[in-house]
C-alpha cells in the first residue's frame, strides 16, 4: 500500500494556504480541500484538519485500510456509472422522458451515501442515485419518474431515502424539520439510536433562499443534520463562479457551523468525512456543511447541450480525476483486487443493466382516473365531483366507441 | 358551554390538541415568550415547554419548509404566519412542496401541517397587515382551507385542521380576534368543510365567511326591515367549497350575493359565481353579483372603512340583484 | 413579412428592444451562454454582451427584486423565469413589493419590470415544468399579464411589455414555441392588453389564450362541421381582461365557453364567467362552461394528454351548452 | 481630549479574541467590536483593523478630531430622538396609527447616514428615522404612514432615500439591484461621480432568505452596496440568539467579502467605518457587512409590550451605553461643546416637536377615489370599471343625503 505521498496531512482548513494537493482543483483561496487518496492512485496514510477551530483526527473514520470495504465501495460507484449508462441509452431510445446523468459524481456520492446509518433519513435533489443505491432503494423505481409514470417512484420511508425535490433547494429546509423530530424522538425515547439526516444540494442551489434559512434553522436548533452540496462546477450552463467566489465550504462559518470542503472524487475521503459529521451531529454537535468538489462530466440532462457553454478541454482536464479510476489504480496496485474482481463487476453490471431495461419497459402509465385519489388523504367533494366528469366523459367516448 | 373570544378559542383549541397529541407541536415567530403578536398562543409555552411551542428564526419559508420535515417524521407542526401580507415568503414552499407531497409520493406521504394566518383588514393598521390572500391558496389543489367566523367553530375548526391528514390553512379573521361567543367544549361541530346556514331566506342568499359574516348577517336584517327575507350562508371552508348547500339554496331564493373583503377581481367569489350559476343556471333570477375589494393594494388604514365591504355595499348589491 | 416561430419572434422581439433602448437588459438563469433552456435569448449575449444579458445566481427572489432595484434607477429589466413551476421562490418580490410599488409611492415610481415565464403543458416533462399559474397573479393589483398565442403576437407583445410603464408579466406558451407564423415587423399590433376575436361565430363563443387558441380553433372548425358557428376569442391579456370584446360577442352568441390549461377551480375562467354572467345576464342561453385543468397537481407525462383540454373537451362543453 | 484609553488599537476582526474594550457588549467568540468612542465619554485616537486579510486603517474616515463635525453628529442624535419621543406621543394621542421607535439606535443609524454621498442611495426596513433625517426627509413626511394616509410620504428619489419596506429583508435585493444600476451607469458615462446603495436590515431579518439572495448578487456581480445590519438585540420578542450564534459580521465570510462588527452606539465609529466601506463599494471593490452591535432602548413598536419577553435588568444594562449620552460626556470632557450649545439645541428640538406635531394634525386622509389612479402607470379598464361604480356608488349616499 503506497502511503508514502503524505504524513499524517495535517489541512488548515481555515488558513488562506495554497493547496499543496495534485488534486486542488483550481486556485481558490481560503479552504483547502481533504483528500486521501489522490488522482493518480496513491493513498495517504491517514488524514486530520482543523475545522472551525476544532482539531479533527478522521482516521478512525477512513475506510482506506479495509480492504473488503474499498472494493465494495468501487462496486458501488461501478454499478452506478453502469446505471447511469444504460438510463442515457433508455433516454436515446425513446423509453425515458429525461435523464439526469450522475457521471463524475459517484464518489460524492457513494462516499457521502455508505457514511450513513441505516437510521439516517437523506433528502437527495435529482441526481443523487448514486445515494439511491446506497441506501437499498431499488434502481429501476429512480427511472420511473424519469419515465413519467410517477413523480415519486418508491415509499421513502422504507429506505429512508425521500423523493427527489425539482425545485431546487426546497427539500433543505425539509431535512432540517426532520431533523428536528428526530431530536424530539430523542428526547422522548432516549433508547432510541441517534440518527441524523442528510440534505443533498448543488452549487448552483446553493444560491437559492432556502438554503440560508435551513442553514439558519439548523443552527439555531442544533439540528442533526449534513448539509452535502456537491459542486460539480456547473449548474446547467453557469459555472459556480457565478454563485460563488470563494469555496462554498465557507458558507458554514457564517452561521457557526463547521463546513469542509472535500475532493467530491476521492469516495475514501467522502466517506470519512460524512461519517465524522453524521456523528457529530447525531451527538448533539449541530449540523455541518460538506463540499464536495467535484465534476459533472456529461450534460446536464440528457437535454442539454455542454458544447453551447463548455469547454471540451475543461472536460478533458478532469478526465483523470475520475472518481472511479484512481481507486481502481490504488486497488491494483495495493494487490486488493484483481483481474477477475473487475471481470466479475463487469458482469454483474451488465446483468443489472439487462434486469433494468427489462424493468423499465414494463412500466405502464397510469390512468388519469387514479391520480384524483393521491390529491388529498380524506374526502374532497371537488375531487369527487370532478372524478364523476371525467368517467363520464370518458364513458362517453367508450359508448360512442361502442356505437361506432 | 363558556363564552369566549375567538382569539381564546383558538388558543383553547390549540391547548387541547397539544394536550391531546404529543406530535403536535407550534412554530412561529413571537409565539412563545410574547404569546404571538395576537396572544393567540398566550401561555403555551409556559405550559408545554420550548420544544413544542417553537419561537423561530425570522423567515417564512423556514417555518413551512421545517414543518414539513417534522410532518415526515411523524409530528403535526402547527405553524403561526404573523401576518396575512407575511405569507409570501412562504409561498414557494407551501405550492411547490406540501400542497404537492401526498399526490408526488402516490399517496404514500402526508404531511398533515397547519398553517394559522391571522388575515382581513379593519384593524387601521399598516401596510401587509390587512389582506385576504386565500384565492392565492385555493387555486393549489392538495391544501385546504378553512376559516371560522366564531368563538365556537374556531376552538373546534382549528383542532379538526390538526387532525386533518391533509395540510390545512387556517385563516383567522384577525379584526374578529375579540368578538365574543358561546363555546361548547364537549360536543364538536360537525364537518369543518362543510358550510353552514345561519339564517334562513327566501327571496336572496348571502354567502359570506370569516369577517364578513357579522356583516352578512346584519345587512340581512337591514333587508328584512325592506321586507326581503335574505339567507345567510357562513361559508365556512374556502377549499374545498361546499357547493350543495350552497346550490341547495339558491335554488330557493333565486338569487346570490357573495361577499369577501378580497379584491374581487380573481378572488373566490369568481369561482362561487361561475360554479353556483352554472349549478342553478335555471333557478337564479338575477346574476350573482359579487361584492369584495377594489382591484388595489389594500387601502391605507384612513380609507379602508370605504374600501372594506360593508352592510351598505351588501345592500347595494342585493338592489341590484331584486332589480333584474 | 417574415416567417418565425414563436420562440424566434420573441427572439427578435427582445433583440429590438435592446436595440432600441440602452436602459433594457435581460436577467436569468442560463439565458447568456446557453441561450437560454429553450433557446429564446439565443446570440443576445454575443450581440449585447455580459452587463445586457446577464446570467443571474440561481436564486428568483434574487433575480426579481434585484430587478426591480434596477427599474428604480431607470432600467427596464427583462426577467425570464425558467419554468412556470419555479416562479415561486420569487412570488414574494412579485406580490408584495413589484406590484404594490407603484401605490406604495402614490404614483411616484414605477416599477417596469418583465418577467418572462415559459408555460403550459402538453411536453411531456416532469413535475412543476407544465403548470399555468396565471391566475396566481391575476388577482395581485399593480400586475399586468399577457399571453401571446402566435409568432405576430410574440414579436410585438414582449417589445410592447418592455415599454409599458407597469410591470408585465409575459406568459409564454412554450408547447407552442416551435409553432410558426407570419411576422410583420413594420406594424405594430396594437393594445395589448386587448382581446382579438380570431373567428367570428353566432352560436356560441369559445374565449381561449396562449397554448389554447389553436385547440379553440380546431375545436370551432370541428363544431362547425356539425352545424354549430362558433367564435374564437383570443384573450391575449389575462390581466386587465378585456371584458368588452367578450361580453360584445356573448351578446350576440348567448353561450360562452372559456377554456385554459389551469385548474378550473380558482382559475381565471371563473372571473370571467362570473363577470359575464353579470354583464351578459339576460343574453346567455346557457351558463358559461369552463373547460380546465382538474383539481390536482399537474399530472406525470404519461397521462397528461387525459388532463389537459382538448379539442374533445371543449367539444363535450358547447354540446352541454348547446343542450339548455 | 483624552485619547490615552486606547494607543491605535488593532482589532483582528477576524481572530477569535475577547474584546477589551469596555463595551464589549456579551461573550459572543470569533469577532471583534470596533469601537473608539466609549460609554464613559472616552475617545480612541485611532482605529485600524485586519478585516477578511486587509489591513484597514480607519484614521482617515475618522471625525474624532473635527468638533463641529462631532457636534452635528450630536444634534442629529440629539434631534432624531425628540422626533421619536414626539411621534410616541402622537401616538399615544391617537394622532398615529402605530410608531416606531429608534431610540438606542441613533449612533447606528445617524453614523451610517452621515457617512452617505449626495449620490449615494439608501434602502430602510422601517426604524430608519435617524437615516431619513442624515439625507434630508422631511421627518413629518415619516409620520404620514404611521398616521395611515399613505405607505410612502415621500419622492425617494429628491434625497435618495428609499420608502419604508415592511417585508422583511426585501428591500434588500433592491439595493442589490439599484447598485447594479449604478455600474452600468458609470460604465455609460465614467463621469459620474462614482456611487453606492447601503441596505438596512435588522437581526431578525438576517434570517429571511432574501438577504441570502441579496448577498449572493452582490459577491457574484461585485456591485457597489454596503448591507447595513443593526443587531439591536431583538426580533420582536425574539433574542437574536434564535436568528445566529456567532456575530452576524460573520455573514459575509461565507460570500467572500468583508464583514465588519461595530459599536453600533459609537456614531463615530460608525460613521468611519460606513464610509470606508461606501468608499470600497463605490471604487470597485464590492460589498461590504457592517453589523452595528446595538440595543432596541424602548418597545418594537407602539403595539408592544417588552415586560412581556424581556428583562428591566437587561434593559437597565444597555443605559449606560447610551450613543448620546457618551458623545455629550465626551464634548463636554473635551471642551468641545457647552452648556450654551446643549440649551439652544434643546429648544431647536422643542420647536421642532411643535412644528412636527402642527404637521402632523393637519395631515388628512386621501380619499379611497384617488387610490384608484396609483395602481397602474397606464390606463387600466377594471380599475376605470371599478372607480366609476365606486363613484356611483358614492354619489347614491349623497342623493340620498340631500333626500334626506
Ligand atoms: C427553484 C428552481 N429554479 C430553477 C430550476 C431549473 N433548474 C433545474 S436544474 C438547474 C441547475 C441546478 O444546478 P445545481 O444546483 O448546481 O445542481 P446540478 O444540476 O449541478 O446537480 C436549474 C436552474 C429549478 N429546478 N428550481
Ligand atoms: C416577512 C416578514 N415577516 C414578519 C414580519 C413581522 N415583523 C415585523 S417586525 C418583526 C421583527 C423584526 O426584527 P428585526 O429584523 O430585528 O428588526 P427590528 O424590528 O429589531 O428593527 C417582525 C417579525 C414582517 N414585517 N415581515
Ligand atoms: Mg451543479
Ligand atoms: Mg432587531
Amino acid at each position: 500500500m503506497n502511503s508514502s505521498r503524505l504524513p499524517a496531512a495535517e489541512f488548515e482548513v481555515e488558513e488562506v494556504v495554497r493547496a499543496t494537493l495534485p488534486a486542488e482543483p483550481d486556485g481558490e483561496p481560503g479552504v483547502t480541500t481533504l483528500q486521501v487518496l489522490a488522482p493518480d492512485g496513491t493513498m495517504a496514510s491517514g488524514l486530520t484538519a482543523t475545522i472551525a477551530g476544532e482539531h479533527v483526527d478522521f482516521s478512525p473514520y477512513l475506510a482506506a485500510d479495509d480492504a473488503g470495504h474499498l472494493r465494495s465501495l468501487y462496486r458501488d460507484m461501478f454499478l452506478i456509472r453502469r446505471f447511469d449508462q444504460e438510463s442515457t441509452a433508455l433516454q436515446r431510445q425513446g423509453q425515458l422522458a429525461l435523464w439526469v446523468p450522475l457521471t463524475g459524481q459517484e464518489g460524492a456520492q457513494i462516499g457521502s451515501g455508505r457514511a450513513l446509518a441505516p437510521q439516517d433519513y437523506a433528502f437527495p435533489t435529482y441526481r443523487e442515485h448514486g445515494v439511491a443505491l446506497t441506501r437499498g432503494v431499488e434502481l429501476s423505481d429512480i427511472l420511473r419518474l424519469f419515465r413519467g409514470v410517477t413523480n415519486g417512484g418508491w415509499d421513502p420511508r422504507e429506505r429512508n431515502f425521500h423523493l427527489y425535490t425539482l425545485v431546487l433547494a426546497a427539500q433543505s429546509p425539509h431535512a432540517v424539520g426532520y431533523a428536528m423530530g428526530l431530536q424530539r424522538d430523542q428526547l422522548a425515547d432516549p433508547s432510541l439510536p441517534p440518527a441524523a439526516t442528510i440534505a443533498y444540494f448543488g452549487d448552483g442551489a446553493s444560491s437559492e433562499g432556502d438554503i440560508h434559512e435551513s442553514m439558519v434553522f439548523a443552527a439555531s436548533f442544533d439540528a442533526p443534520v449534513v448539509f452535502f452540496c456537491q459542486n460539480n462546477q456547473w449548474a446547467i450552463s453557469v459555472p459556480s463562479s457565478v454563485q460563488t467566489k470563494v469555496p462554498l465550504a465557507r458558507r458554514a462559518e457564517g452561521y457557526g457551523f463547521p463546513g469542509v470542503r472535500v475532493d467530491g472524487n476521492d469516495v475514501v475521503t467522502v466517506e470519512a468525512v460524512t461519517r465524522w459529521a453524521l456523528e457529530r451531529a447525531r451527538s448533539g454537535k449541530g449540523p455541518v456543511l460538506i463540499e464536495a468538489y467535484t465534476y459533472r462530466m456529461s450534460a446536464h440532462t440528457t437535454a442539454d447541450d455542454p458544447t453551447k457553454y463548455r469547454l471540451t478541454r475543461d472536460e478533458q482536464e478532469w478526465q483523470p480525476r475520475d472518481p472511479l479510476a484512481r481507486l481502481e489504480t490504488y486497488l491494483r496496485a495495493a494487490g486488493l483486487a484483481d483481474d477477475a474482481f473487475f471481470e466479475d463487476l463487469g458482469a454483474e453490471a451488465a446483468a443489472m443493466a439487462t434486469d433494468l431495461r427489462k424493468a423499465v419497459l414494463a412500466m405502464t402509465a397510469p390512468d388519469l382516473e387514479s391520480r384524483f385519489a393521491a390529491v388529498y388523504a380524506e374526502p374532497h367533494p371537488l375531487i369527487q365531483e370532478e372524478l364523476r366528469f371525467f368517467q363520464q366523459y370518458e364513458a362517453g367516448f367508450a359508448d360512442e366507441g361502442k356505437q361506432a | 358551554m363558556a363564552t369566549m373570544t375567538i382569539a381564546k378559542a383558538i388558543n383553547e383549541g390549540l391547548r387541547a390538541s397539544l394536550e391531546n397529541d404529543p406530535k403536535t407541536l407550534l412554530m412561529g415567530e413571537d409565539i412563545g415568550e410574547l404569546g404571538g403578536v395576537y396572544r393567540v398562543t398566550d401561555g403555551l409555552k409556559k405550559d408545554f415547554g420550548a420544544m413544542r411551542v417553537v419561537d423561530s428564526p425570522l423567515a417564512e419559508s423556514g417555518i413551512i419548509g421545517t414543518a414539513i420535515g417534522l410532518a415526515l417524521r411523524g409530528y403535526r407542526p402547527i405553524c403561526e404566519i404573523q401576518f396575512d401580507g407575511f405569507v409570501f415568503p412562504g409561498f414557494n414552499q407551501i405550492t411547490t412542496q406540501l400542497a404537492k407531497l401526498r399526490t408526488r409520493s402516490d399517496g404514500m406521504l402526508s404531511a398533515p401541517v397547519v398553517i394559522r394566518i391571522p388575515y382581513g383588514g379593519g384593524i387601521g393598521s399598516i401596510e401587509h397587515h390587512s389582506e385576504s390572500p386565500e384565492a392565492l391558496f385555493a387555486h393549489t389543489a392538495g391544501l385546504r382551507i378553512i376559516t371560522p367566523s366564531n368563538a365556537q367553530d374556531a376552538y373546534w375548526m382549528i383542532q379538526q385542521a390538526v387532525t386533518c391528514e391533509d395540510p390545512v390553512i387556517v385563516f383567522e379573521p384577525k379584526r374578529r380576534y375579540w368578538l365574543k361567543g358561546e363555546v361548547d367544549t364537549s360536543a364538536p361541530v360537525g364537518d369543518p368543510f362543510s358550510a353552514h346556514v345561519l339564517r334562513s331566506g327566501t327571496d336572496a342568499t348571502i354567502v359570506a365567511y370569516g369577517p364578513l359574516v357579522p356583516v352578512a348577517l346584519a345587512a340581512a336584517a337591514a333587508a328584512e326591515e325592506d321586507g326581503h327575507s335574505v339567507e345567510v350562508i357562513d361559508l365556512r371552508s374556502i377549499s374545498p367549497i361546499d357547493f350543495d348547500t350552497v346550490t341547495e339554496s339558491v335554488t330557493r331564493t333565486g338569487r346570490l350575493i357573495v361577499a369577501h373583503e378580497a379584491p374581487t377581481f380573481g378572488g373566490i367569489g369568481g369561482e362561487i359565481a361561475a360554479r353556483i350559476s352554472e349549478r342553478a343556471f335555471l333557478s337564479l333570477e338575477a346574476p350573482v353579483i359579487r361584492v369584495g375589494g377594489f382591484h388595489m393594494p389594500y387601502p391605507v388604514a384612513r380609507v379602508e372603512e370605504h374600501y372594506l365591504p360593508d352592510i351598505d355595499r351588501i345592500l347595494e348589491a342585493l338592489d341590484r340583484a331584486f332589480a333584474y
